[in-house]
C-alpha cells in the first residue's frame, strides 16, 4: 500500500512543485552582490584547485563580486553555450576557441574588449594573437592560453624503416611510402576536425585574407595543398580513417605504436605517457617540420564576454585578472599550456634545464614557435561552411573522386560563393 | 452517462507535461522553420524561403536519400530478424535468462559507448578484419567506416545490433499470444522447427511485425548518434542522415530556421509513413 | 466473436513443455551452440570495454594485435574513477532523478492511457495522433525551445528541470494504452456497476492487470533517463547536480584522455541498467507489450 | 422490488440502430428473460438498463423514476457476466467485497453481506483462492455472490451459464431459480439458450434485429408464437415449417408444395385464395403413422438422433426439411420412409410475411 501511495504522491508533488517554480519571483534584481558566471572548457577536475583559489583571491580583492564557476566538457561547450545564449542565460565569461568565438562575434553576440580594457593591459598580450581576435574591425576576445604544434616522433619506427625525420610537411609522403613499404605502418594522421587543412594551406605558401573576394585563395597554392594530401593518401602514409576521424584518433594510433609521428600540442605527451607508458622511451620531440621555413601556427584559447552580461565591466576585470602574466604563469605550472602575455612568455619557468626531459624540450620548442609565430587562420565569416567545403573537396581529391584541377576549381568557387553570400 | 470530465481529468497531467515540454517546443520549431533564426539574434519571418532552399540543396537530398536507404535496409531487417532471436530464447532452458540479458545488453548501453566499441570493431586493425582474415574471407583489411562504399552499411549494422534486443522483447510478448496447439499440430505432421517459424510464427506475428515496423522506421529516420560518433557524416557525406543534416545546420552553422525546415520535412515523411503503417496495423489485427 | 474467457487470458504463460520433452540431447546441444554464437555477436564489443577497463597502468591499451586478456588484470581503474570524480554523488543524483522520473512516468502515462483506451470522448483521436507525432521530431530541434521554456519556468539547474521531460512520455502513453486495450471490458464494467469510480478502477482493477507493461515501461524509462546526456548537459550547470553520463563524459578529459578510466566509467554506468533489466526480466518476458498490437 | 419501464428506447452505433424504439414494462419481482439470436440486441438492451451504455433516445424508468442519465454505479443494479468478470488479482473474498469497500461501506456491514452471500452460495471453501484456482462453476458462484452483496434493486444476468458444461449449467440454472424465489428481486436474464429461457422465465422477451418479436410467458411463446421467427427460435428440434398456397378446393385448403392439402377452415378474412402461407407443426406434435389423424405424409429419414427419453428423426417431406420427435426408442433407420400424420389442432398458420394467422378452425 505504501509504495503505491508514494507514487501517487510523487505525481502531485511534481505538479505542485512545477506550479511553485513557475510562480516563484525572479531573483531580486537590485541585489548589491554582483555574481559573475564563468564557464571554462574542460579544466575540471585537473585545475579545480587553481581556479577555485584564483576565484577566492579575486573575490577577496573585489568585495561585492562573486564568481560562479561552471566547467563544461570540450565537446559540449558549443551546444550548451548556444542554448544558453538563445534562452538569454548566457554566462558572463566563457572560455572558447577562436573559431567558435568568431562565429558568435559574427552575430554580434560578444562585447568588444577594447571598450573595457586599458591600452596598457591590451599591450601585455602577444600582439599577433590579440589581433587574430578581430572580425570586421572589431575585437571579440582576450587570449587566455596558447599552444603550438610540435612534432612527436616514434623513434623506433623511423629507425626500423631507416627513414629520416621530415624537414617539411611535403616530405612526409615520401617518408611515409618508405615506412609503409618496409614495416607496413602508417606515418601520419592529418586531422580534418579542426582548421589544420587550412592552416597547412597557409604553411605551404598560401594566403587567406579577410578582405579579398573568396578570401584570396590562389589556384596554385590550393593545387599544392591538394597534391600534398593526395600524395599522403596514395603513398599509404595515412590510414583511410583520416576521412572520418579527428585528432583524437591520431593520438590513439600513435599511442598504439601504429603511427610514426604526431603533430600536436605538447600537452599530449602527458596523455601518451598515461596510456602507453613504455612508448615514452622511443619518443623524440622536435619542432613542427615547417618551423624553420618561417611561419608557424599559434593555437589560442580565448575568454569572451557575451553581450547578454549585465556586468561587462566586472567581467572584463575578471578576464584581465585571470589572464594576467602572474596568473598565467601559475596556471602554466599546473598544466602544460603556454601563456598569452608577452611578459610571462619570457618567464624563467620556461628555461630548459634538462635537455633529456621531453616535457621541457617540448615546452621550449613551443615557446620558440609562439614567440615568432602567428595565428595562420584569421576569423572568417561563415567559417563552418567554408571549412566544410574545403575539407569535402580535399577529400574528393584524396580519394580521386575529382581530379586535382577540378577539386581546386570547385573549392575556390565554393569559397567565392560562400564569401559572396556573406550575411 | 459517465461523467464527461473524467477522461479529461485523467489526461490533464500528461497533456500538461507533454503540452508544455514537447508539443510547445514542436510548435516553436515549426514556427522557426518559417524564419531566419541563428539563436542569437531575433528570428524574423521569411515564409517558405527555408523550404525553397531545401529543395535546391544537394546536401539535403543526399541526406534524405541516405535516410531513406537506411529505412529500406534497416526496417525490414529489424522487423524480421528479432523474431528468430525471440524464438531462440523463448524456451525453458537452463541459463536462458542470461542469454536474454546478453541479447538485451546493447539496448541498455548508451549509443556513445556503443559507437566507441564498434569503431574499435571496424578498425583496419580491428576485430572484424582480424576474424574475416582468419576465416579467409578477406585478403587485406578494409577500413569499413572510412570506405565510402561500405560506411553507411557499417553504421546500419550498429543500429541493427543495438535495436535487436528491444524488438526481441516485443516479439517475445507476441510469441506468447500464439496458441501452442498450432505448433503441436505441425509437430505431429512432422513440420521442421524452421518451417514452423516461417509458416506459423511469422504469419501469426503479423500485427506485431507491423508495430515493430512503425517503431523502427521512426527510429531509423531519427538515426543520429551512431553517425555522429562513428563517422561524423563522412567519408564524403556518405553517412549524413537527415537528423545529422539537421544537427549540422543547427549547431554548426547556427542556421536554426533552415535546420527546422529540414526537421519538419523529416517529420512529415515519418508521420505519413507511420499513419500508413498504423492503418496497415489496424487491418491486420487478428480476431482474438 | 465470443467474449474472451478472462481466466485464460491471464493465466501465466506456460512454455511449451510438451515440446520440450521431445527435444533430444543433440538438439539441445545444437541450441546452446547457436545461443552462444549469437551471444558472442552481442557481447563481443563489450569484451573490449571490459578488457580496457581492467588493464593496468603499465599496459599499452592500443597495441596490435589487440590483447583481449590483460596481463595483470586489475580493478584499480574502477577505484580511480571514484577518486577522479565525485562518482558517488553523480550516482546518487542519477538514482534520485531516475526514481522520480520513472514513478512519475508510470503514473502519468497510465493515467492518460486509460481514457485513450477505454472511454469515448471528443478529441480522442486528435489527442492520440498528436501523441504519436510527438515521438517523431528529433530532439535536436526541440532542445533550444525546450530549454527556453524551462528557463522561463525557473527550471534550469534544478533536478525538477532534469526530470520533467521524462515525467511523461508519449511512448509510455502509447504503450500503456495498448496494454489497457487487452483487458476485458467486463472487469471494468462490473466495477462500474458496483459504483466504483473511475479513479478507483484505474488503480485497483486496471493497474494490477498491466503490471508487465508497467514493468516494461519502467525499464524503458529507466534506460532513457539513466542514459540521457544531451538534456542534463544543457540544463545542469552545477557539478553537484551532475548525473552519471555527464560524469562519464567528464572522464574523457582534454588534457589527459585515459581510455582505461573512460572504459571503467562506461561499465560502471551500464551496470545499474543491467541490474534493473535482470530484476524485471520476469515481467518483460511474460508480458512485455502484451497485446500492444490490438486496435 | 423494482419495476422497470422502457419507453421509446433507441440505441444507435454510428448509423446502425441496434435497439429500435423499444417499449417494455417489467413488473416488480419478475424474472424476465431476453432471448434471441446473436446480434439481436439483447445484450445491448441489458447494458442500457445497466447503465453501461448510453441510450440514443428514449427513457428508462425504475419504479417510475427516470434513470436514463444515471451512471451505472448509481442505479443499484448488479450484473453477472458470461465471462464472470472476476478480478484475477483478488481472492474470491476480495472480489466479493471490492465494490462495497470502494464505495465506503462500513466494515461490519460488508462482513455481514459477504457472510450471507457465502452462506447462500456455499462459497466458504474457496474464499481465499484466486479466480485462476477456481473451476468455472465456482467462478460463476463467486460472480453471483458479488452481485448478491450489492443488494441491488435489479439483478442482470448476461448469458451467465454459457461458459459452463452441460451438467453444471443445469444445476446452476436451478440455483439461480432458487435464488429468485428466495430474493424475489426483479431479474433480467439474457440468453440465447431457449431451454434456459423456458425454465427460468416468468416472461420471455424474444428479440430480433433490435426489435421485440413477442413478449409472453414461456407457455404463450411456445404455444402461440406470434410469427415464424419466434416459432422457429423456441423449441428443439426446430418447428417444421411447410410452405403452401391457399386454394379453394371445395373448401379452403392449404395446398402444400408437392403434398396433400390441409384444410384451413374458415379464416376470418385474413387470407385470400391464392396467397402463400406457411404451416408450422412442432416435431413432437407430429404423430407416427398408426395414430395419425388429419393429413398424412411420408417422410424420408436422413438421420437419427437419440436423446435418451426419445428419438429425433431428421429428414425430408417432399422438398421441405422435416423433423419429428418421438418419445420412444428408435424404430426407423436412415433411408426409411415413415408415414406420418399431422394433428390438425397442433398446426400453426402464418401468412406470407410470417405473421400468425387468426384463430384456426379445423374441419370435423
Amino acid at each position: 500500500m505504501t509504495p503505491k501511495r508514494l507514487a501517487a504522491i510523487a505525481g502531485s508533488v511534481l505538479i505542485l512543485a512545477l506550479l511553485w517554480q513557475a510562480n516563484k519571483e525572479p531573483p531580486d534584481e537590485i541585489s548589491d552582490k554582483t555574481e559573475i558566471e564563468f564557464w571554462t572548457m574542460q579544466l575540471s577536475p585537473i585545475l579545480d584547485e587553481y581556479i577555485l583559489s584564483s576565484i577566492a583571491e579575486y573575490e577577496q580583492q573585489n568585495p561585492g563580486i562573486t564568481v560562479k564557476w561552471v566547467d563544461v566538457a570540450w565537446a559540449d561547450m558549443e551546444r550548451k553555450l548556444l542554448a544558453s545564449v538563445a534562452a538569454g542565460t548566457a554566462p558572463d565569461i566563457a572560455n572558447l576557441n577562436p573559431q567558435f568565438s568568431s562565429k558568435l562575434a559574427e552575430f554580434n553576440a560578444l562585447e568588444d574588449p577594447t571598450s573595457f580594457l586599458s591600452p596598457e593591459t591590451i599591450a601585455t598580450y602577444h600582439p599577433a594573437v590579440w589581433d587574430s581576435n578581430r572580425l570586421d574591425g572589431k575585437y571579440f576576445g582576450v587570449p587566455w592560453y596558447l599552444s603550438a604544434t610540435i612534432a612527436i616522433y616514434n623513434q623506433a619506427i623511423f629507425e626500423q624503416a631507416g627513414a629520416p625525420y621530415p624537414d617539411s610537411l611535403e616530405e612526409i609522403p615520401k617518408i611515409g611510402a618508405q615506412i609503409q613499404e618496409s614495416i607496413g605502418k602508417y606515418t601520419y594522421f592529418p586531422s580534418f576536425d579542426g582548421g589544420e587543412a587550412m592552416e597547412n594551406y597557409v604553411l605551404l605558401g598560401g594566403e587567406i585574407s579577410n578582405d579579398l573576394p573568396g578570401y584570396g585563395l590562389s589556384n596554385a597554392s590550393i593545387d599544392r595543398l591538394l597534391r600534398y594530401y593526395s600524395d599522403l593518401y596514395e603513398s599509404g602514409s595515412v590510414p583511410p580513417s583520416v576521412l572520418i576521424e579527428g585528432h583524437q584518433k591520431a593520438i590513439d594510433l600513435f599511442q598504439s605504436g601504429e603511427l610514426a609521428m604526431l603533430l600536436t600540442g605538447m600537452q599530449m605527451l602527458r596523455t601518451i605517457e598515461i596510456n602507453s607508458p613504455q612508448l615514452m622511451e622511443d619518443i623524440v620531440v622536435k619542432p613542427h617540420p615547417n618551423a624553420d621555413e618561417g611561419r608557424t601556427n599559434i593555437a589560442a584559447m580565448n575568454l569572451v564576454v557575451p553581450k547578454q552580461t549585465r556586468y561587462p565591466r566586472d567581467a572584463f576585470d575578471f578576464v584581465a585578472f585571470m589572464s594576467s602574466p602572474e596568473k598565467q604563469i601559475e596556471m602554466a605550472k599546473e598544466v602544460p599550456i603556454l601563456p598569452s602575455t608577452l611578459r610571462s612568455l619570457q618567464n624563467e619557468f620556461f628555461q630548459v634545464v634538462d635537455q633529456n626531459d621531453k616535457y621541457e624540450m617540448a615546452r621550449a620548442f613551443s615557446i620558440a614557435q609562439i614567440r615568432r609565430g602567428d595565428v595562420l587562420l584569421p576569423p572568417l565569416e561563415n567559417y563552418s561552411r567554408l571549412r566544410t567545403a574545403f575539407i569535402l573537396h580535399t577529400h574528393r581529391a584524396m580519394l580521386g573522386e575529382l581530379s586535382r584541377e577540378d577539386a581546386t576549381d570547385r573549392l575556390i568557387s565554393d569559397w567565392k560563393n560562400i564569401s559572396r553570400s556573406g550575411k | 452517462m459517465f461523467p464527461k470530465f473524467a477522461p479529461y481529468a485523467f489526461l490533464t497531467p500528461a497533456m500538461l507535461i507533454i503540452g508544455i515540454f514537447v508539443l510547445l517546443p514542436m510548435i516553436i520549431a515549426l514556427l522557426i522553420s518559417f524564419s531566419q533564426y541563428n539563436m542569437i539574434e531575433e528570428a524574423h519571418f521569411v515564409g517558405f524561403d527555408q523550404y525553397r532552399r531545401l529543395i535546391q540543396d544537394p546536401f539535403f537530398w543526399n541526406a534524405l536519400l541516405n535516410s531513406l536507404l537506411y529505412l529500406v535496409v534497416v526496417v525490414p531487417i529489424l522487423s524480421l530478424a528479432p523474431i528468430f532471436l525471440a524464438v531462440l530464447v523463448n524456451r525453458k532452458l537452463r541459463g536462458i535468462s542470461v542469454f536474454r540479458a546478453i541479447y538485451y545488453l546493447p539496448v541498455v548501453t548508451s549509443l556513445v559507448v556503443t559507437g566507441l566499441m564498434w569503431k574499435w570493431v571496424y578498425e583496419e586493425n580491428g576485430v572484424l578484419n582480424f576474424i574475416l582474415e582468419r576465416l579467409g574471407l578477406l585478403n587485406e583489411p578494409v577500413a569499413w567506416l572510412a570506405t565510402p562504399a561500405s560506411s553507411l552499411f557499417a553504421v546500419m549494422v550498429v543500429t541493427i545490433w543495438s535495436g535487436m534486443g528491444f524488438y526481441m522483447v516485443i516479439y517475445l510478448a507476441g510469441l506468447q499470444s500464439i496458441p501452442k496447439a498450432l505448433y503441436e499440430t505441425a509437430e505431429l505432421q512432422g513440420v521442421s522447427r524452421f518451417r514452423q517459424t516461417i509458416f506459423i510464427t511469422i504469419p501469426m506475428l503479423r500485427p506485431y511485425i507491423a508495430l515493430v515496423a512503425v517503431i523502427s522506421s521512426i527510429a531509423a529516420m531519427k538515426v543520429f548518434e551512431e553517425v555522429f560518433i562513428m563517422t561524423n557524416g563522412g567519408p564524403l557525406s556518405q553517412t549524413e542522415t537527415l537528423v545529422f543534416f539537421v544537427y549540422q545546420n543547427a549547431f554548426i552553422e547556427f542556421d536554426m530556421g533552415y535546420a527546422s525546415a529540414a526537421g519538419i520535412a523529416l517529420f512529415a515523411i515519418t508521420f505519413l509513413f507511420s499513419i500508413f503503417n498504423l492503418m496497415l496495423l489496424r487491418d491486420t489485427t487478428p480476431a482474438r | 466473436m465470443p467474449p474472451p474467457n478472462i481466466r485464460s487470458s491471464y493465466e501465466h504463460i506456460v512454455f511449451h513443455r510438451s515440446r520440450e520433452n521431445m527435444v533430444s540431447a543433440s538438439r539441445m546441444f545444437l541450441r546452446y551452440v547457436i545461443l552462444i554464437l549469437v551471444a558472442c555477436v552481442f557481447i563481443g564489443p563489450f569484451l573490449w570495454l571490459l578488457s580496457t577497463a581492467m588493464k593496468s597502468g603499465s599496459e599499452n591499451i592500443f597495441q596490435y594485435p589487440p590483447e583481449f586478456i590483460p596481463h595483470s588484470p586489475t580493478l584499480e581503474n574502477f577505484v580511480r574513477v571514484f577518486d577522479a570524480l565525485p562518482f558517488l554523488t553523480y550516482f546518487a543524483n542519477s538514482v534520485f532523478v531516475a526514481a522520480i522520473a520513472v514513478s512519475c512516468n508510470l503514473v502519468f502515462c497510465s493515467l492518460a492511457a486509460y481514457p485513450l483506451a477505454r472511454m469515448s470522448f471528443r478529441g480522442k483521436n486528435v489527442i492520440f495522433l498528436t501523441l504519436i507525432s510527438t515521438m517523431i521530431l528529433p530532439f535536436q530541434l526541440m532542445m533550444i525551445p525546450l530549454y527556453s521554456i524551462a528557463v522561463n519556468l525557473g527550471l534550469n539547474n534544478t533536478f525538477l528541470g532534469l526530470i520533467i521531460p521524462h515525467a511523461c512520455t508519449a511512448f509510455g502513453v502509447f504503450l500503456m494504452r495498448q496494454s489497457f486495450l487487452t483487458i476485458p471490458h467486463q472487469l471494468e464494467e462490473s466495477a462500474l456497476m458496483e459504483g466504483v469510480n473511475r479513479l478507483q478502477i484505474w488503480w485497483h482493477v486496471m493497474l494490477p492487470l498491466v503490471k508487465p507493461a508497467l514493468a516494461t515501461l519502467a525499464v524503458f524509462t529507466f534506460i532513457g533517463v539513466w542514459g540521457d546526456f544531451l538534456w542534463p548537459l544543457i540544463i545542469i550547470d552545477d557539478q553537484t547536480k551532475f548525473t552519471l553520463p555527464l560524469g562519464v563524459n567528464r572522464l574523457a578529459g582534454a588534457f589527459a584522455k585515459d581510455w582505461r578510466l573512460v572504459a571503467a566509467g562506461a561499465i560502471l554506468s551500464i551496470i545499474p541498467t543491467i541490474v534493473v533489466f535482470l530484476f524485471s526480466q520476469r515481467f518483460f518476458i511474460s508480458g512485455a507489450l502484451k497485446g500492444a498490437v490490438k486496435g | 422490488m423494482t419495476s422497470i419501464s422502457l419507453t421509446g428506447v433507441n440505441k444507435v452505433y454510428g448509423s446502425e440502430a441496434v435497439v429500435h424504439d423499444m417499449d417494455l414494462e417489467i413488473a416488480s419481482g419478475e424474472f424476465i428473460v431476453f432471448v434471441g439470436p446473436s446480434g439481436c440486441g439483447k445484450s445491448t438492451l441489458l447494458r442500457l438498463i445497466a447503465g453501461l451504455e448510453e441510450v440514443s433516445s428514449g427513457n428508462i424508468l425504475f419504479d417510475k423514476a427516470d434513470v436514463t442519465t444515471l451512471p451505472a454505479g448509481k442505479r443499484e443494479v448488479a450484473m453477472v457476466f458470461q465471462s464472470y468478470a472476476l478480478y484475477p488479482h483478488m481472492t474470491a473474498a476480495q472480489n466479493l467485497s471490492f465494490g462495497l469497500r470502494m464505495t465506503g461501506h462500513p466494515a461490519e456491514d460488508i462482513a455481514r453481506r459477504v457472510e450471507r452471500a457465502v452462506d447462500m452460495l456455499r462459497l466458504e471453501d474457496y474464499l481465499h483462492r484466486k479466480p485462476s484456482q477456481l473451476s468455472g462453476g465456482q467462478c460463476q458462484r463467486v460472480a453471483i455472490g458479488r452481485a448478491l452483496v450489492q443488494q441491488p434493486k435489479v439483478f442482470l444476468f448476461d448469458e451467465p451459464l454459457s461458459n459452463l458444461d452441460a451438467e453444471l449449467r443445469v444445476s446452476m440454472r436451478a440455483e439461480i431459480a432458487a435464488l429468485h424465489r428466495e430474493l424475489d428481486n426483479t431479474m433480467i436474464y439474457v440468453t440465447h439458450d431457449q431451454v434456459e429461457a423456458m425454465t427460468l422465465a416468468d416472461r420471455i422477451v424474444v428479440l430480433r434485429n433490435g426489435r421485440i418479436e413477442q413478449v409472453g410467458t414461456p407457455h404463450e411463446i411456445y404455444r402461440r408464437p406470434r410469427n415464424v421467427f419466434v416459432a422457429e427460435f423456441m423449441g428443439y428440434p426446430k418447428i417444421n415449417i411447410l410452405q403452401g398456397t391457399v386454394v379453394d378446393d371445395g373448401g379452403i385448403f392449404v395446398r402444400l408444395d408437392s403434398m396433400a392439402r390441409i384444410p384451413l377452415g374458415v379464416l376470418s378474412g385474413a387470407v385470400e385464395v391464392g396467397e402463400k402461407v406457411s404451416v408450422g407443426i412442432r416435431p413432437e406434435s407430429v404423430s407416427p403413422d398408426q395414430q395419425a389423424r388429419g393429413a398424412r405424409f411420408e417422410m424420408l429419414v436422413d438421420f437419427v438422433e437419440h436423446v435418451g427419453a426419445g428419438t429425433n428423426y431428421f429428414g425430408r417431406v417432399g422438398g421441405d426439411e422435416f423433423r419429428i420427435a418421438l418419445s420412444e426408442g428408435q424404430k426407423h433407420q436412415p433411408g426409411d420412409h415413415v408415414r406420418i400424420g399431422l394433428a390438425e389442432d397442433q398446426l400453426h398458420f402464418f401468412d406470407a410475411r410470417g405473421e400468425r394467422l387468426g384463430k384456426r378452425q379445423t374441419l370435423k
